[in-house]
């Protein structure tokens, strides 16, 4: 049974262009596919800011109330590795940036190398805050049962709160340095949980983008998992300035 | 009739006999806010009733039967103006006149008498100032404002009176208030009526409204000796408080006399007032409210104290009004039996686990956690 | 705004490795500034200082690595919708936590 | 102002095509691989409808313990496990996705269009999440369940209970993100994949309502995924965030859970009235009274509602002025639903009404959304909310706007359009019985818990006093005839499947795209792009088509008999 005739109908759309083999059925054309991509990644984005929303709203009102504590727990954090980590994430960045470029130049070993370069960088990234990890383990700062505030009760006895010139924190104050690094391991492991995903994607892209994928015209892919990168850099520049610059003097 | 089921009938007569739509209004507040729920009821069967009937007689009017021919109609602005602000004006006439009720049951009159109330699970306690405990029960005075003061140990539990139409969360870590003056002598339900695991249903009393010369009585017989602020002088002793909070010249603390009520400057900054909720917070986080002129030495008693423990102390700290009674306790420090070796053992307490087990017996002893 | 006029909007702009490398020596010279900062004390200003040069920071990756400079209305739209509930989220409980240290009323 | 006849063409000529989505490919896997947004309609039906009937059951169970003031049918631990699992499975496994992942995911691009939705991958793998959440919620419940009640309120959910709270927070998340998946795929649908001349203001109400609703599902679900784990980890490794003796905050938890939770009974709801837009239009073969009024409504909703979460918490030691502003803003966000009432109200003025199932369901929905959302003004009134929240009045509140309004609309809608998936009619007596069944039994269960709450009754109590028990005596009476209610359509629709009468392409004589391709639809739904060169609902249109049709038919007659 024919569609009945009650719509008017347009021209077949096989007739308006000639399907490139990446073009899904549904889509009209390339165009439309291209967008509703892209538009789809930003929509995802908007998901993960309100995810990261939770937690930065729960830092806020902690940091509001345990001003004291935030401050010496921020001091434990090593502000040269931070830094070092921000430096190599924004040029991490800034080579994806450049490898969507690439991408859409079709320039195939650029985009090659701009990725394989973002993948180091990520690793690079992921070896510091490792390091970073372990010292706090060392110092038994992962929040739980073997938390433990000798850093805060007893400055003295802890390098880097010596060296930021804390005063011994009274117990009560001392406790609170437990919600600040529950923050701070769910915030730079949530970041790190999504770098690491990031990098197994990029991965994948440096296999495809070796067999020419991406440099073929159809760039989607690369373009939506840049703004991805991007995002997670976003992310890092806020966390870098809520959790480890809150007070150096 | 009887051909119905008896059991079923046997119902219909209990219900018919004591139908009601709502609980008695045994509180000054119930009334107000009775008045309040009749007049949203009267607004709401109002619009029900004007959509309903729109509804049927288009329905009857409109039938394909009676008008085979549909008339297309746009729309009007004018009706959708209508239906926009006037049930705006009426939410915005409820939000008013609700806000009005809302402020009056938390905001509790100056000369309100104060009764502790701890929810545990699965069980309510309260502390009357003379003393006085019970579990699941509450006796209170008719024609007197009287003000709870609600604090959780464990989770959130909800005290709830529906006919004084007050209901208020007892959260863990924080006090919260609550008022309301009974009008009528009787017993009425008291719920938790925030799920707070197995036993929640089980969590439910009497609150006993009695008159003013009926609960003089009941006070007398039920006394348990010593009253709550000498309960607390007794813990106050015993944790040595008074080492430092002695009104004495070279004293590292601040002297507590008349504190309650007063506005204190921090030394973070801005004034406090010391209120109840004040006072608990600077025993169980002394540094986070260090008042001015002085250093953060005072140890934190998080953990070591039952919250029965803490309102003790605050029921004492509040009615202290001369420093004479610190140097009485101060005397009386080296005769309470063991009270040292109390205080130190404390530390191992924490968290809500091992506070479950705090605060059986209410001797100024048993509010250290042992 | 329909479909069509979304196309005409979307002209892709490509942008070049120029201004890249501006946007990169500018993310750069903003952490170094930050540092800096958070080690000289500015009392009530250090906290917003951070937060301002962190939102510049921010907004230019989002401008230019991610060519919202260059995209469409929509592509801005849905950026301004993620911030203003983001916003709506922080400024309301908030609200809440900061109002509750003025006492009952 | 003029007029329109319609005249329902005669059923007996046609009959069903033989191509069509459901018999182009056979076999399991053609359906669990499916890219076809009509295929994974159908897949979400059936499963929703599973976890429907198993959250019913419970419902039931909990409904015979409240027969008695006593607890004899089971333990009270028992009962609060079985009042947590029908809570989590009808919200997170029913409620959220039922209309949006079943019609919506059906019609949408139908109504727009276009030949599937923007990411047919991302649809079948929400649906494969839905599942997995799904099943582990089962398997929760199988094996020990979880009592922390629906909204898992720390610190009972991280410190006091030794249920299985993780296995269902993980069920909730995963869920979570199906339907995230969900209302992103509309959102790009709606806005890219929309057919030339489809403009916003020609699109049916049901695809503004479902933009409105996939707007919260976007911007909303992710806020309690991440509650959620930090209540994981709270009850895992003791992180203090929420735990109060280490300086956290429980009531932060209630603030992020909310901040989803109540725009939820948005997501919920608002699918619900997009269907009531096209049922009432319709059946009155009127087009919608005030269409943009309705349109713009169901966007304010979506706004409105990420405001307002805290009136979940007037008593629960928020600040009182933040109490005065969110009991405010609730006032404002009651406004939009008023207009949708009136607006349907008015567009059965004049029209040419007829009584279908649908119809009967879109009463049945108008009367009672119209009471739950009235008593949804007593809550959030500030004063008024301290003496009935927590009480049975919410219960009632709550099942009046959900199973009253949202489940008469998700009725009212598979019926509407079932001869649309499955190219056959149901049958008209027993359905319309159905209706009326659900309508009562409906009415019996849930109108007593008003009284009961306004008495005082706790919610989540196994035991209570014995005044209470004859007005639950009503309710658990009613649920029984609800019961048999919700049964039927099950029955009917299953024989219809073989036996129903043959649909034909627009048995409604509706005006949407959908009805006017075959039923059931070709898998890439229209065999040309259509162009939409007219209004929504706009009836002179349709018939002005089917005169161009019956003429077509007597100029072939004609030559017919003259070659004879």
């Amino acid at each position: 049974m024919p569609d009945s005739p009650a719509i008017a109908h347009g021209a077949p759309e096989a007739a308006h262009h000639e399907h490139p083999p990446y073009l899904r059925h549904h889509f009209e054309n390339v165009e439309q596919q291209a967008d509703a991509a892209g538009f789809a990644m930003w929509l995802f984005l908007l998901t993960e800011v309100m995810f990261f929303g939770g937690l930065f709203t729960a830092y806020l009102i902690y940091r509001n109330w345990y001003y004291r504590a935030f401050v010496s727990g921020s001091h434990q954090l090593n502000v040269y590795w931070g830094t070092l980590n921000t430096l190599v994430l924004i040029i991490s960045s800034f080579t994806m940036a450049m490898g969507v470029w690439c991408a859409e130049t079709r320039r195939k070993s650029g985009l090659v190398l701009c990725l394989i370069l973002t993948f180091i960088l990520g690793l690079g990234f992921l070896g510091i805050k490792s390091i970073e990890y372990s010292e706090k383990i060392e110092k038994h700062h992962v929040p739980g049962l073997h938390y433990s505030l000798q850093s805060f009760l007893d400055p003295d006895s802890d390098a880097a709160a010596k060296a930021a010139g804390d005063k011994p924190l009274p117990l009560d104050l001392a406790r609170h340095t437990e919600v600040y690094f529950s923050l701070y391991f769910l915030m730079t492991g949530m970041h790190a949980l999504h770098m690491i995903i990031g990098i197994g994607i990029l991965g994948f892209m440096i296999l495809r983008a070796r067999a020419g994928a991406y440099t073929a015209g159809h760039v989607t892919f690369v373009e939506n998992f840049g703004l991805y990168w991007h995002f997670v850099d976003i992310i890092w520049i806020y966390l870098f300035a809520l959790l480890y610059l809150i007070s150096r003097h | 009739m009887n051909d119905i089921s008896p059991v079923l009938w046997q119902f219909l007569v209990k219900w018919m006999t004591n139908f009601a739509l709502f609980p008695p209004e045994a509180s000054r507040i119930a009334p107000q806010m009775d008045a309040l729920l009749f007049f949203m009821v009267l607004v709401s069967l109002i619009g029900l009733t004007v959509v309903v009937l729109l509804v049927t007689s288009f329905s009857i009017l409109y039938s394909k039967e009676r008008h085979p021919v549909a008339v297309q109609v746009e729309g009007s602005t004018l009706l959708e103006a209508t239906w926009t602000i006037i049930p705006l004006g009426l939410f915005l006439v409820m939000f008013v006149w609700g806000a009005l009720i809302y402020f009056r049951v938390f905001t509790p009159p100056a000369n309100a008498m104060n009764i502790y109330v701890v929810g545990k699970q699965w069980m309510w306690k309260a502390e009357h100032p003379g003393g006085q405990h019970e579990i699941n029960s509450l006796h209170v005075p008719m024609g007197r404002a009287v003000q709870l003061t609600l604090i959780s140990q464990d989770v959130f539990h909800s005290f709830s009176i529906p006919a004084f139409r007050v209901k208020r969360e007892a959260i863990p870590g924080r006090y919260t208030t609550v008022w309301f003056e009974p009008t009528v002598p009787g017993t009425y339900h008291l719920f938790c009526t925030q799920y707070c695991g197995t036993s929640h249903s089980q969590m439910i009393g009497d609150i006993v409204v009695l008159t003013p010369e009926g609960y003089k009585k009941w006070l007398a017989e039920s006394t348990s000796g010593a009253s709550l602020a000498q309960n607390g002088e007794r813990l106050f002793a015993s944790l040595s408080c008074a080492a430092c909070h002695n009104a004495r010249p070279n004293a590292r603390g601040p002297s507590l006399a008349n504190v309650y009520g007063a506005r204190l400057p921090l030394a973070s900054g801005g004034t406090v007032t010391a209120d109840e909720a004040y006072l608990r917070e600077s025993i169980l986080n002394p540094s986070q409210h260090v008042t001015q002129g002085y250093v953060p030495i005072m140890p934190t008693y998080q953990g070591q104290i039952s919250e029965e423990g803490v309102i003790a102390l605050v029921e004492y700290i509040k009615n202290l009004d001369s420093d004479y009674r610190i140097e009485q306790t101060l005397n009386t420090t080296d005769l309470v039996p063991g009270s040292e070796g109390n205080a130190a053992t404390g530390q191992a307490a924490q968290g809500p686990a091992k506070q479950g087990q705090a605060g059986k017996n209410s001797a100024g002893q048993g509010m250290v956690k042992q | 705004m329909s479909e069509q006029i979304e196309h005409d909007e979307h002209a892709h702009h490509i942008v070049g490795p120029a201004v890249y490398v501006v946007i990169l020596i500018a993310l750069l010279v903003g952490t170094a500034l930050t540092v800096w900062a958070s080690f000289i004390d500015l009392g009530f200003w250090n906290p917003i200082i951070a937060l301002a040069i962190a939102t510049t920071k921010a907004t230019l990756v989002v401008l230019f690595f991610m060519h919202v400079k260059y995209s469409t209305k929509l592509t801005k739209l849905t950026v301004g919708a993620g911030i203003f509930t983001f916003l709506t989220l922080v400024s309301l409980t908030l609200a809440d936590y900061i109002s509750r240290a003025w006492g009952s009323w | 102002m003029s007029a329109t006849i319609v005249s329902l063409p005669d059923q007996s000529t046609a009959r069903v095509p033989k191509v069509n989505y459901l018999t182009k490919e056979n076999g399991l896997l053609s359906w669990l691989l499916t890219g076809d947004h009509k295929r994974i309609a159908i897949l979400y039906l059936i499963s929703l409808s599973f976890f429907f009937f198993i959250g019913g059951a419970l419902a039931g169970l909990i409904r015979l313990e409240l027969l008695t003031p006593q607890t004899d049918l089971m333990a009270t631990d028992t009962y609060n496990k079985v009042f947590t699992m029908h809570g989590v499975i009808m919200v997170f496994f029913f409620l959220v996705p039922s209309v949006p992942a079943t019609l919506g995911n059906f019609l949408i691009p139908l109504m727009i269009g276009a030949k599937d939705l923007a990411l047919p991958k991302i649809n079948l793998l929400s649906w494969y999440l839905y599942m997995a959440g799904g099943l582990l919620a089962l398997y929760t419940m199988m094996t020990g369940g979880v009592d922390t009640g629906w909204t898992f309120t720390t610190p009972l959910s991280t410190h006091y209970v030794n249920t299985s709270v993780l296995t269902t927070g993980l069920a909730v998340f995963v869920a979570g993100f199906s339907s995230i998946f969900t209302g992103l795929n509309f959102i790009v649908t709606i806005h890219k994949m929309r057919a030339p001349g489809m403009t916003w203001f020609r699109l049916p109400l049901f695809v503004w309502a479902h933009y409105a609703a996939s707007i919260l599902m976007v911007l909303a679900t992710p806020v309690v995924a991440i509650a959620i784990v930090l209540v994981a980890l709270e009850r895992t490794i003791g992180i203090g965030v929420f735990d109060p003796t280490k300086g956290g905050d429980p009531i932060l938890f209630q603030h992020l859970f909310w901040f989803y939770s109540h725009p939820a009974v948005y997501i919920m709801i608002l699918p619900g009235m997009g269907v009531i837009s096209e049922t009432i239009s319709t059946f009155s073969r009127k087009r919608v009274f005030g269409y943009t009024a309705v349109a713009f409504s169901s966007v304010a909703i979506a706004v409105f509602g990420f405001f307002v979460w805290a009136h979940h918490m007037f008593i629960m030691g928020i600040s009182n002025y933040a109490v005065l502003v969110f009991s405010l803003l609730t006032m404002l966000v009651a406004v939009p639903s008023a207009i949708k009432i009136f607006n349907w109200t008015f567009t059965l003025y004049k029209g040419s009404i007829t009584f279908e199932t649908p119809m009967l369901y879109t009463f049945g929905f108008m009367g009672l959304f119209t009471i739950g959302g009235l008593t949804g003004v007593f809550l959030g009134t500030s004063g008024t909310d301290i003496h009935l929240t927590e009480t049975y009045f919410i219960v009632a509140h709550f099942h009046f706007v959900m199973v009253g309004g949202m489940l008469m609309a998700f009725l009212a809608g598979i019926h509407f359009w079932w001869p649309k998936m499955t190219g056959r009619m149901y049958p008209e007596k027993i359905s319309q019985l159905a209706a009326v069944v659900t309508f009562i039994g409906f009415n019996f269960t849930f109108f007593p818990q008003f009284i009961l709450g306004t008495l005082g009754m706790p919610r989540r109590y196994a035991s209570y006093p014995p005044e209470f028990q004859i007005l639950n005596v009503f309710s658990t009476a009613g649920a029984s005839i609800l019961g048999v209610g919700y049964l039927l359509p099950v029955l009917y629709l299953t024989w219809s499947l073989k036996y129903g009468a043959v649909a034909g392409n627009n048995p409604w004589q509706a005006t949407g795209l959908e009805w006017q391709i075959q039923s059931p639809p070709l898998t890439e739904n229209f065999t040309e792009t259509p162009i939409m060169d007219h209004e929504a609902y706009d009836y002179e249109w349709l018939e002005n088509q089917n005169k161009e049709n019956r003429n077509k038919e007597r100029q072939k007659e004609k030559e017919v008999t003259s070659a004879g």
